[in-house]
C-alpha cells in the first residue's frame, strides 16, 4: 500500500516538476529577456508562455544520439538518475500548514540528502560521454555539489535548531516572523549554496558555456538532455519551495489552499531572484568557487548557527 | 605531476571569438601549454588583392577585421594615397576620424562584451551590444551597410555625411559615456569579475614590446604607445584626448582600457564634429583605375586592436603587386601561450578574450 | 624624429649601415645583404628600434625580397630593412632571438612563401594545413582549386 | 531518429494509420517549426550579425529560436561566414554531431557560394552546400539580422511540409527552377561588348 | 543614475583596486548590490527589440541592398531634352535637382543635349541628331569644329577612360545632315504679327533669331560685313573653320525664314532708332570690335598690331604682311594662339607666344597649345610686356619682364613682376590681350547708356538694356568668351524678348541657369583598356603640312567611327541601363555579366545577370553607374530555398524595388529585344 502510495506521489511529483520546469524555463526566458532589454518568447501562447509546449515534443522526437565511444548503458540511463532524486525530494515540501505529501520526521534531512544522489548521476553521465570537456564538467560539478552541501546544510540547521525538529511540518508550524531577520544570513547562505547545488550562474562552472560548451551533458541530445534541464529547473523549484517553506514560514500567514498559493508566490519570488542573480553576475572560477565555499560560506554558516544558538539560550 | 590531459578547444567554440583552435595541455585544471592553431579563416585576401584593382581591394579590406572594417579601409587607403601621392581633403580626414572613432567604440563594445560573456556575464554583453547597435545604425545611415562599410576610399570617403547625421552622432556621444560608466560598474566594479580578471594573464611591459603587442593589449601593461598621439596621422594632433593606461598588464586592465577608450573616443568625436567644415569629401579627379608608379609604401593607423599597417607594392599597373596587412590581432594572439601558462582552463578563455582577437584579421 | 635626424643618428652610431640607407615615400629604407641581415637588425635594435612591426616578403620574380618594418618608441620613427634572397635557396637568418614578435610572423612568411628562417625555434606552417602543397603567395603558385577571376578592368 | 522513423514507417504501413500520421505530422511540424534552435556556426563577418540577431535589438528568442553552443541540442545549423578548407572538416563534424531532424541555413554569400572569395583564392570552400545539405540560402554580405529572421520563418515553411514517415514529405510550394534548366550565371569569358 | 558628461573622467590608470580592510569588503558587497540594481533598473525599461516581422525596419536611404535596374535599353527610350527655349532653364533646373542632369548637358553653357545626340547617332538617326543639337546650338557644324567642348571635360567617360567625342559628332552630324538638308529645311511659319531686328550675325544673334523664328516671329538680321557670321567670320582662322561650313549653316537658317541683310552697318548705314521704329524689339548682338593694346612705350610704333585686325586680315586677305618676319604675340589666350598659328601660316619665320601665366596656367585650351607647339610656335611663359623696342618708328624687338605670379591668394588678377628683363628680337608685335566694344556710332541718337569704360549697360541675367525693347546678347554683354557661351546668352535674350513681346514679366518664374559644378578629372590611365572602349581618334593633318596653309587641321570621322563613338556614350543619368559594362568591370567579384547588341534600330541589352550569391554588397557598381539605372533596393529579405534563385536575370533585375522581399518570385519575364532591321548596304 505504501509502495503504491509512494508510486502515485512519485508520478505526481514528476508531473509537477515537468510542468513546473516548463513554466520555469518560460519564466526564465522572460526574466532574462527583460533584464537584457528584450521581449523573450512571444509568438506561441500569451506572452509566449506556450513556447516550451513547442519545444518539448520537438526534443522528444529528436534523434537520440549515443556517441560511439560512450559507455552506452550508463550514458542512456544516467539522465534518469539526475532527474529522479530531484523529483523524489519534492515529496517532503510542506505545501501548507499541516500538509506535506510525505510527512516524515527526517524530512529536512531527506530533502538535503536525496538530491545529492544527483552528483553520482552527473559524474556517471559525464564519464560515460567519453569526452574531455564533459569529464571536466562532471568533475567540477562533483566537487562543487559536494562542497556546497556543507554550508547549505549548516544554514538549514539554523532553522532546524530554532524549530527543534527535522519534520518540515513542525518547522513551518513553529515558524515565527522574527526568525526572518535572525536567519537572514542563513537564508542568503542557503540561497547561494542552492544556486551552486543546481549549477546555475554565477556558479554554472560545470556547464560553463564559454569554456566547456555545455559541460557534463554536452553529448546528450533530445529528451535525455531535456531531462538534465528539467532536473536543473526542478532543483530550482524544489529549492525555492523548500527555502520559502523553511525561511519564510511556508504558507504563512495563510493556511489551507491559500497557504499553498502563498508558498508558490514566495517560491516564484525566490526563483526570480535566482534568475536575477544569474543574469547579472559573471561566473566564478573553480578555485574561487571552492574557496568561497570553504572560506566564506561555511564559517559564516557556523557563525549563524552560533548566533541562533545564543539566541536560543538567551530565550 | 599528474598525467597531462590534452584538450582541444575549437575551432568552433563559443568563446574563441571566431574560429581559433587552441590545443591546451592540462595538468588537472592548470594549463601547462596552450597552442593556438590559427588559419581557419585564412581566405588568402593578400593573394586576391593581387588580381583586383586598387578600388576593388577596398571591399576585401572590409572583411579583414570585420568588427572594425573602417580601420582596415583607412589603413589601406592611406597606403594607396601614399603610393599614388593623393592629397585628401580636410573634411574627408575629419569624417575618417569620426567614423574610425565610432568604429573604435563599436569594436570595443564587442571586446568588452565578449569579456563579459567569457566570464559568464552575458547581460553585460547585451548592454554593450546595445551601444554598438547605435553605432551600427549611424554607419548604416552613413554608408548603407551595417558591417562591411566600404566607406573610406583612396582619396577620401565615398559619400558625404547625410542630412541630420551630425545631430544623431552628437546624441549618441552625449549618452554613451554614462552608459559606459554604468557598464563599468556592472562589469568591472563587480567583485566576481575582478576576481576573474585581475591577476590573470599578466603581461609585462618588456614582453609587450618585444612581442610586438600593440593597442589596448600593450597599454594594459603600461606601454604608453598610441599611434594617434605618438605617430600622429590625419588630423589627430588637433584633438585633445587621453590615452588610458593600465599598471598590471592583466586581463582586467586590458579589458577596462577598452571601456575608457570609448569615453575618450566620444571626446574626439565631439571635437571633430565641432571642427568639421564643409568641403569636398574626396580628392578631385581620381580616375576609376588608379595606377600608382612602381614602388612600395607602408602606412599604419591605431585600430581598436593596435597598430594596423598595410604594406603595398606597386608595379605601375592598376593592381597592387603585393599587399600585406600587418595585423595587430595576429601579433597580440601570439602572446597567448605566454600568458596562459600556469592558469586554469577558465582563465585561458578570459585571456583569449582580453586579447580581443578578430580572426578575419589574424588569418586574413 | 624626422627622417633626416634618423639618418644622422644612424650614421653617427653605425657608419657601416649609413650607405645602405635611403628614403622612399618618406620612410627610411635600409637595404642590406641577406647574410648581414641579422647583424644589421641587431644594430638597429640597439639603436632603439625596440618593436618589430612586420616581417613579410615580396616575390619579385627571381628573388624574394624580405621586408622588415621596425618601429622605435623613443625616436617616434619607423624604418624598413630589406634583404633579397635567391629563389632556389630561399633562406635567411631568423630574428626571433632579437624580437620574439618575429616568431609567428616568420612562420607566416615560411608558410606562404616558403622562405626558411635559420634559427627559428618552431618553423611550421601556421595559416595553412600542415599537409598543404606549395606556398600560395609565390607568384608561380599553381593550384587547380583556384578559379581565376576574369581579367576585366 | 530511430524511434520516430520506426513509428512513422509503422503508421504509414498500418491501415488507418495515415490519419494518425497526418495529425502527428501536424503536431511535429508545428513543434519543430516553432522551436528551431540554432547552432551558430559563425566564422566571419556574418557571425557578427548572427550575434546581433539573437541580441536585444533583434531578439530571436521571440521566434522561439535560441542559439545553443552545443550541436547536440540544436535543430538548425546557421553557417555564417567564410568556410575555408581548413575549417570545413570541423563544420562537417559539427553537423554530424547534430541530432536529426536537422537543417542548415547558409547565411551570407560566403556560405552560399564563397561570395567575394569565389575567385582567386586557394583556401575557401565555394559554398557550404559542397558538403552540407543546405535548406535555406541567405544572400547578403553580411545579411541583416532580419534576413536571418526571415530565413528562420521561411525554414518554418519548409519544416511544415516534413513528415515523420520516410519519403512522405510534401513538396514545398516554392519556385524551384524547372528540372534540367541550365544553371544560370556561370562565368563566361568577358568580351562581346562595345561598352 | 544619470551622470553628467563632464563628470565622467578617464582615470589615470585603469587598474582599480578595492580598498583594504573593511572598506574593501563593503565595496565588494556594494558592487554586487550595484550590479543587481543596474539590471533591475534596465529590466523596467522598454525593450529595444524590433518586433520583426510585424515591425519592419526602414533601412537608410543609402542602404546597399539587392540591386535592381530602373530601365533597360531596348525597352525604355532615352529621354531627349528638347523643349522650347523659354522653359528650357526650368527643365534643366528640374533635372539638376532630381540628379538627372547629364554632366555634358549641365556643363555646356547652352545645355546642348549631347546625350540625345549620342543616342540618335548610334541609332543611325543622324539628321534628327543634328536637329536636336541645333535646338540649343544654332551652328552644330561650326561649333563642332571650334567649340572648346566643356561637355567633353565633364563627360563621365573621363572617369573610366576617355571622354566621348561629342564635338566631332556635332561635325559629323552636320556633314550627314547636308545630304538631306534640302528636304528638311523648310521655312518656319510666321504666326505672330510682331517682328524683331537683330544687329549682328554672330553665334549669339543667330541663336536668338532661331528661337524667335521657332516661336513664329519675323526676324530681320543686319550684318556689317559682306558675309555673315560675326566673329566666326572675322576672327576664327580658316584652318579651324572652313568658311563654307559657316555660310552653309547660316544659309540653312535663311532657308528656315531668316531675313539676313549683309553689308548694313547699323548706326552708319541705318540708324538704330529706325530699327526701333520698324520692329517691336531690337537685339544687339554686335560683339567686340576692337583689340586692346597696352599703353607701354613703343605701342604706337609701326609693326604693332591688334589681334582682331591681324586675324581679319588673315581671314579675309589671306595675307598679314608678316611673310619672312619674326612675330611676337603677347597673350596666352585662345585668340593669341590663333594669331600665332595664323602668323605661321602666313609665312612668319618665327612666332613667339609670350604670356603672363606660367605654362600650366595658360588660359588657352591645352589641346590648342599643344597643336600650336607641334606646328612650331615658341612659347615664352611667365613674362609681362615691358617695352616695345623701336628703331626709327619700326619694331625691332620686345622687352619683357619676368612675372612671378599672376593671381593673388584670393584668385584676383594682380600680377607680380620680378626684376629680370629679357629682350627678344622681332619685327611684328601682336597684342592679343583682350577685346573691347566700339559702340559710339551704333547707339548714337538712342537713349541707350554706356558705362564710363565704354561698355553697354546691360542686365546680365535678363539681357535688357537701358532702353525698353532693346536687348543685347553675346560678347558685347559678357566680354570676350567662347562661342558656345555667346550662344547661351542668345537663348536667354530670346527668352527675354519672347516674354517682352507677349507682355509677360521678364523675371517672374524664370529660373536662372544653374551652373552645376562637376568634378575635374585627371587623365585616366588607359593602357589596360580595350581598343573598342577607347575614344575614336580624330584624324589630323600632319603638323608639318598644316602649318603652311589654311586647310582644316581636323579631318572628321567616318560614318563607322561616328556610330561606334556615339555608342560609347553612357547616357548619363537617363536611368536606363545601356549595357556599358562598367558595373561588371568594377565588381570585385565578377558577379555581374552584361551584354548588349549595338545594331542601329535594334540596340538592346541582351543580358544582365547578377549573381547575388557572389555579390559583396559593396555598392561599387551602383556608385559608378553613369545612368543611375542600377540602384540599390531596400530589400533585405533575401532568403531562398535554392541556390540558383540567387542569380537574377534581366527580368528579375527589373522587378519592383519597393518592398522588402527580393525572392525572384515577382520577377518579370526578361523583356525581349527588337529584331534589328537589316541595314541597307
Amino acid at each position: 500500500m505504501t509502495l503504491l502510495w509512494g508510486f502515485l506521489w512519485g508520478v505526481a511529483a514528476v508531473a509537477t516538476i515537468a510542468g513546473g520546469a516548463i513554466l520555469g524555463v518560460w519564466w526564465e526566458r522572460k526574466v532574462s529577456a527583460r533584464i537584457q532589454m528584450r521581449y523573450g518568447p512571444q509568438q506561441i501562447g500569451p506572452f509566449g508562455s506556450l513556447q516550451m509546449i513547442a519545444d518539448v515534443p520537438k526534443l522528444l522526437f529528436k534523434e537520440d544520439i549515443v556517441p560511439a565511444l560512450a559507455d552506452k548503458a550508463i550514458f542512456k540511463y544516467a539522465p534518469l538518475f539526475v532527474f529522479g532524486p530531484v523529483a523524489v525530494s519534492m515529496v517532503v515540501i510542506p505545501f501548507t500548514a499541516g500538509w506535506a505529501p510525505l510527512n516524515t520526521s527526517v524530512g529536512v534531512l531527506f530533502f538535503l540528502a536525496v538530491p545529492s544522489i544527483e552528483v553520482i548521476a552527473i559524474l556517471l553521465s559525464a564519464w560515460a560521454s567519453h569526452n574531455t570537456l564533459s569529464t571536466l564538467g562532471g568533475l567540477r560539478a562533483t566537487a562543487q555539489m559536494i562542497s556546497y552541501e556543507v554550508p547549505r546544510s549548516l544554514a538549514v540547521l539554523a532553522i532546524v535548531l530554532l524549530a527543534g525538529s527535522l519534520r518540515p511540518l513542525d518547522v513551518v508550524a513553529a515558524w515565527r516572523w522574527w526568525w526572518m531577520p535572525l536567519t537572514f544570513v542563513a537564508f542568503v547562505i542557503y540561497f547561494v549554496a542552492s544556486i551552486a547545488e543546481m549549477n546555475r550562474g554565477p556558479f554554472d562552472i560545470p556547464e560553463a558555456e564559454s569554456e566547456l560548451v555545455a559541460g557534463y551533458f554536452a553529448d546528450y541530445s533530445g529528451m535525455r538532455w531535456a531531462s538534465f534541464m528539467m532536473a536543473e529547473y526542478g532543483a530550482m523549484i524544489a529549492a525555492s519551495l523548500f527555502g520559502a517553506a523553511l525561511f519564510f514560514g511556508g504558507g504563512w500567514p495563510f493556511g489551507g489552499a491559500l497557504g499553498v498559493i502563498t508558498l508558490i508566490v514566495k517560491a516564484i519570488l525566490i526563483m526570480t531572484a535566482i534568475m536575477w542573480v544569474k543574469w547579472t553576475f559573471p561566473r566564478l572560477r573553480q578555485d574561487q568557487l571552492m574557496s568561497f565555499c570553504w572560506k566564506a560560506l561555511t564559517p559564516l554558516a557556523l557563525v549563524q548557527l552560533v548566533v541562533v544558538g545564543v539566541v536560543l539560550v538567551w530565550l | 605531476m599528474t598525467e597531462q590531459t590534452i584538450v582541444n578547444i575549437g575551432p568552433s567554440h563559443p568563446s574563441t571569438h571566431g574560429v581559433c583552435r587552441v590545443v591546451v595541455t592540462l595538468d588537472g585544471e592548470i594549463v601547462t601549454h596552450a597552442e593556438p592553431i590559427i588559419g581557419h579563416l585564412h581566405r588568402g585576401i593578400e593573394k586576391m588583392a593581387e588580381n583586383r584593382t586598387y578600388l576593388q581591394v577596398v571591399p576585401l579590406t572590409d572583411r579583414l577585421d570585420y568588427v572594425g572594417s573602417m580601420y582596415a579601409n583607412w589603413a589601406y587607403c592611406r597606403a594607396v594615397e601614399r603610393l599614388a601621392g593623393i592629397r585628401v581633403p580636410e573634411r574627408a580626414e575629419y569624417i575618417r576620424v569620426i567614423v574610425c572613432e565610432l568604429q573604435r567604440i563599436a569594436s570595443h563594445m564587442m571586446g568588452i562584451g565578449s569579456t563579459g560573456a567569457d566570464t559568464g556575464a552575458f547581460t553585460a554583453f547585451m548592454y554593450a551590444f546595445a551601444q554598438r547597435d547605435h553605432v551600427v545604425e549611424l554607419f548604416e545611415a552613413l554608408c548603407g551597410a551595417r558591417l562591411t562599410y566600404n566607406y573610406v576610399r583612396p582619396g577620401g570617403v565615398s559619400m558625404d555625411l547625410p542630412e541630420g547625421w551630425v545631430e544623431k552622432c552628437r546624441a549618441f556621444t552625449a549618452q554613451h559615456p554614462s552608459a559606459m560608466l554604468e557598464l563599468d560598474r556592472l562589469l568591472f566594479g563587480n567583485v566576481i569579475a575582478r576576481a576573474r580578471l585581475k591577476g590573470v594573464g599578466v603581461l609585462s611591459a618588456e614582453d609587450a614590446v618585444a612581442w610586438g603587442a600593440s593597442g589596448p593589449t600593450a597599454r594594459g601593461s603600461g606601454v604608453d604607445w598610441d599611434l594617434r598621439r605618438d605617430d600622429p596621422y590625419s588630423v589627430y594632433p588637433r584633438f585633445d584626448f587621453q590615452v588610458p593606461l593600465g599598471e598590471n598588464g592583466d586581463s582586467y586592465d586590458r579589458a577596462r582600457i577598452r571601456l575608457w577608450e570609448c569615453v575618450e573616443s566620444c571626446k574626439i568625436i565631439d571635437q571633430a564634429l565641432d571642427q568639421l567644415e564643409p568641403g569636398l569629401v574626396k580628392a578631385e579627379g581620381l580616375p576609376r583605375l588608379l595606377a600608382p608608379r612602381p614602388g612600395d609604401a607602408y602606412d599604419h593607423i591605431e585600430s581598436a586592436r593596435g597598430s594596423l599597417g598595410v604594406y603595398l607594392v606597386s608595379d605601375g599597373t592598376p593592381r597592387p603587386y603585393r599587399m600585406k596587412v600587418r595585423s595587430p590581432a595576429f601579433c597580440n594572439l601570439a602572446l597567448l601561450p605566454l600568458l596562459a601558462e600556469g592558469h586554469t582552463l577558465s582563465d585561458l578563455v578570459v585571456i583569449l578574450g582580453s586579447l580581443d582577437p578578430v580572426f578575419g584579421e589574424v588569418d586574413r | 624624429m624626422n627622417i633626416n635626424e634618423l639618418r644622422e643618428h644612424l650614421c653617427s652610431e653605425y657608419p657601416d649601415l649609413c650607405p645602405l640607407f635611403s628614403v622612399e615615400y618618406g620612410d627610411g629604407v635600409l637595404v642590406v645583404d641577406a647574410s648581414r641581415l641579422h647583424d644589421a637588425a641587431s644594430d638597429l635594435r640597439d639603436l632603439g628600434f625596440d618593436r618589430l612591426g612586420m616581417v613579410t616578403a615580396v616575390d619579385t620574380g627571381d628573388e624574394f625580397e624580405l621586408v622588415y618594418r621596425l618601429q622605435s618608441r623613443e625616436m617616434h620613427a619607423g624604418i624598413f630593412v630589406k634583404a633579397r634572397v635567391a629563389r632556389d635557396i630561399a633562406s635567411i637568418a631568423s630574428v626571433t632571438d632579437l624580437w620574439p614578435a618575429a616568431n609567428w610572423q616568420e612562420r607566416e612568411v615560411y608558410d606562404l612563401f616558403g622562405i626558411t628562417f635559420e634559427g627559428h625555434p618552431d618553423l611550421r606552417r601556421i595559416l595553412l594545413t600542415d599537409d598543404w602543397v606549395g606556398h600560395p603567395l609565390r607568384k608561380d603558385y599553381q593550384d587547380d582549386r583556384i578559379i581565376r577571376r576574369p581579367d576585366y578592368i | 531518429m530511430a524511434f520516430v522513423d520506426d513509428l512513422g514507417a509503422a503508421l504509414d504501413k498500418t491501415p488507418g494509420g495515415g490519419i494518425i500520421l497526418t495529425s502527428l505530422d501536424a503536431v511535429m511540424d508545428w513543434s519543430r517549426g516553432k522551436s528551431l534552435w540554432m547552432m551558430p556556426m559563425g566564422t566571419a563577418c556574418c557571425a557578427m550579425e548572427l550575434i546581433a540577431a539573437s541580441f536585444s535589438r533583434f531578439d530571436f528568442d521571440r521566434h522561439g529560436s535560441i542559439p545553443r553552443p552545443d550541436p547536440r541540442h540544436c535543430d538548425v545549423m546557421v553557417v555564417a561566414g567564410t568556410i575555408t578548407r581548413k575549417m570545413a572538416p570541423a563544420v562537417q563534424r559539427l553537423y554530424d554531431q547534430m541530432p536529426d531532424p536537422k537543417w542548415v541555413i547558409a547565411m551570407g554569400n560566403c556560405a552560399v557560394s564563397g561570395g567575394i572569395f569565389y575567385y582567386d583564392t586557394y583556401s575557401v570552400v565555394r559554398g557550404v552546400d559542397e558538403f552540407l545539405p543546405v535548406d535555406v540560402y541567405i544572400a547578403g554580405c553580411p545579411p541583416r539580422p532580419e534576413s536571418l529572421q526571415d530565413a528562420i520563418l521561411r525554414l518554418r515553411e519548409q519544416v511544415s511540409t516534413d513528415s515523420i514517415a520516410p519519403g512522405k514529405s510534401r513538396a514545398l510550394k516554392s519556385d524551384l527552377p524547372a528540372p534540367g534548366s541550365p544553371r544560370k550565371g556561370e562565368p563566361s569569358t568577358p568580351g562581346g561588348d562595345a561598352g | 543614475m544619470a551622470v553628467k558628461r563632464e563628470d565622467i573622467i578617464t582615470p589615470a590608470t585603469v587598474s582599480d583596486e578595492y580598498a583594504p580592510g573593511a572598506k574593501g569588503f563593503l565595496q565588494k558587497v556594494s558592487s554586487l548590490v550595484t550590479g543587481l540594481g543596474i539590471t533591475a533598473r534596465i529590466s523596467t525599461e522598454k525593450p529595444v527589440t524590433i518586433r520583426y516581422p510585424a515591425e519592419k525596419w526602414t533601412v537608410s536611404p543609402r542602404w546597399r541592398g539587392a540591386l535592381h535596374l530602373r530601365g533597360v535599353l531596348g525597352r525604355d527610350e532615352i529621354p531627349l531634352i528638347r523643349h522650347a527655349s523659354d522653359i528650357y532653364n526650368g527643365v534643366i533646373e528640374d533635372l539638376y535637382k532630381g540628379e538627372r542632369l547629364p554632366p555634358c548637358v549641365g556643363n555646356c553653357p547652352a545645355n546642348v543635349d549631347a546625350r540625345g545626340q549620342g543616342f540618335l547617332v548610334a541609332e543611325d538617326r543622324i539628321p534628327e541628331a543634328y536637329e536636336l543639337v541645333r535646338d540649343r546650338n544654332i551652328l552644330p557644324g561650326v561649333l563642332g569644329r571650334i567649340c572648346h567642348h566643356p561637355c567633353e571635360t565633364a563627360c563621365r567617360r573621363n572617369f573610366y577612360d576617355e571622354p566621348v567625342a561629342i564635338r566631332p559628332l556635332h561635325r559629323f552630324a552636320y556633314e550627314e545632315f547636308q545630304k538631306v538638308a534640302a528636304e528638311r529645311l523648310k521655312p518656319l511659319p510666321i504666326t505672330q504679327k510682331q517682328s524683331v531686328a537683330i544687329v549682328g550675325s554672330g553665334p549669339s544673334g543667330l541663336s536668338a533669331a532661331y528661337d524667335l523664328m521657332k516661336a513664329g516671329y519675323r526676324v530681320v538680321m543686319y550684318e556689317r560685313e559682306e558675309r555673315p557670321g560675326g566673329a566666326l567670320n572675322t576672327g576664327v582662322p580658316a584652318y579651324r573653320l572652313p568658311r563654307d561650313v559657316l555660310y552653309s549653316e547660316i544659309d540653312g537658317l535663311v532657308a528656315l525664314g531668316l531675313e539676313l541683310h549683309c553689308g548694313i552697318e547699323v548706326g552708319k548705314t541705318k540708324p538704330l532708332s529706325a530699327l526701333q521704329r520698324e520692329h517691336d524689339a531690337v537685339l544687339l548682338a554686335v560683339g567686340l570690335q576692337e583689340s586692346r593694346i597696352l599703353p607701354i612705350p613703343g605701342h604706337d610704333a609701326e609693326g604693332v598690331i591688334g589681334a582682331l585686325e591681324f586675324l581679319w586680315a588673315a581671314n579675309h586677305k589671306g595675307e598679314t604682311g608678316v611673310r619672312g618676319k619674326r612675330v611676337f604675340v603677347i597673350g596666352g589666350g585662345n585668340v593669341a594662339v590663333d594669331v600665332a598659328r595664323c602668323a605661321l601660316r602666313t609665312g612668319a619665320t618665327e612666332v613667339r607666344l609670350a604670356s603672363l601665366e606660367s605654362s600650366e596656367e595658360l588660359p588657352a585650351h591645352p589641346w590648342e597649345i599643344e597643336e600650336a607647339l607641334d606646328e612650331g610656335v615658341i612659347a615664352t611663359c611667365s613674362v609681362g610686356p615691358e617695352e616695345v623696342l623701336t628703331e626709327g618708328g619700326n619694331v625691332v624687338g620686345m622687352r619683357v619682364r619676368e612675372c612671378l605670379s599672376v593671381f593673388d591668394e584670393t584668385g584676383r588678377f594682380a600680377p607680380k613682376f620680378g626684376e629680370g628683363l629679357s629682350d627678344f628680337a622681332c619685327d611684328v608685335v601682336v597684342f592679343s590681350i583682350g577685346q573691347a566694344a566700339k559702340l559710339d556710332s551704333l547707339i548714337a541718337g538712342t537713349e541707350l547708356l554706356v558705362s564710363g569704360r565704354g561698355q553697354l549697360v546691360v542686365d546680365g541675367t535678363h539681357f535688357t538694356t537701358s532702353a525698353a525693347g532693346v536687348f543685347a546678347c553675346g560678347e558685347v554683354v559678357t566680354g570676350p568668351g567662347s562661342a558656345i557661351g555667346s550662344i547661351a546668352t542668345g537663348h536667354e535674350a530670346a527668352t527675354s524678348i519672347l516674354r517682352f513681346l507677349r507682355g509677360e514679366s521678364l523675371t517672374e518664374d524664370r529660373t536662372p541657369r544653374p551652373v552645376p559644378v562637376y568634378a575635374k578629372y585627371a587623365v585616366a590611365d588607359v593602357s589596360g583598356v580595350e581598343r573598342s572602349r577607347r575614344r575614336s581618334i580624330m584624324p589630323m593633318a600632319r603638323a608639318e603640312d598644316r602649318a603652311k596653309d589654311f586647310r582644316p587641321v581636323e579631318l572628321g570621322l567616318t560614318h563607322q567611327e561616328a556610330m561606334i563613338e556615339a555608342a560609347r556614350c553612357l547616357r548619363c543619368q537617363s536611368e536606363i541601363c545601356v549595357g556599358c559594362t562598367f558595373c561588371a568591370r568594377t565588381c570585385p567579384d565578377y558577379a555581374i555579366q552584361v551584354e548588349r547588341v549595338d545594331e542601329p534600330g535594334g540596340r538592346c541589352l541582351t543580358r544582365y545577370d547578377l549573381d547575388l550569391s557572389k555579390c559583396a554588397f559593396c555598392g561599387l557598381c551602383a556608385e559608378q553607374c553613369p545612368t543611375n539605372a542600377l540602384t540599390h533596393t531596400g530589400q533585405y529579405e533575401l532568403s531562398f530555398f535554392h541556390r540558383d534563385l540567387l542569380i537574377f536575370d534581366k527580368g528579375e533585375m527589373l522587378r519592383s524595388g519597393e518592398g522588402t522581399r527580393a525572392t525572384g518570385r515577382d520577377g518579370v519575364m526578361p523583356p525581349g529585344c527588337p529584331v534589328p532591321p537589316r541595314r541597307e548596304q
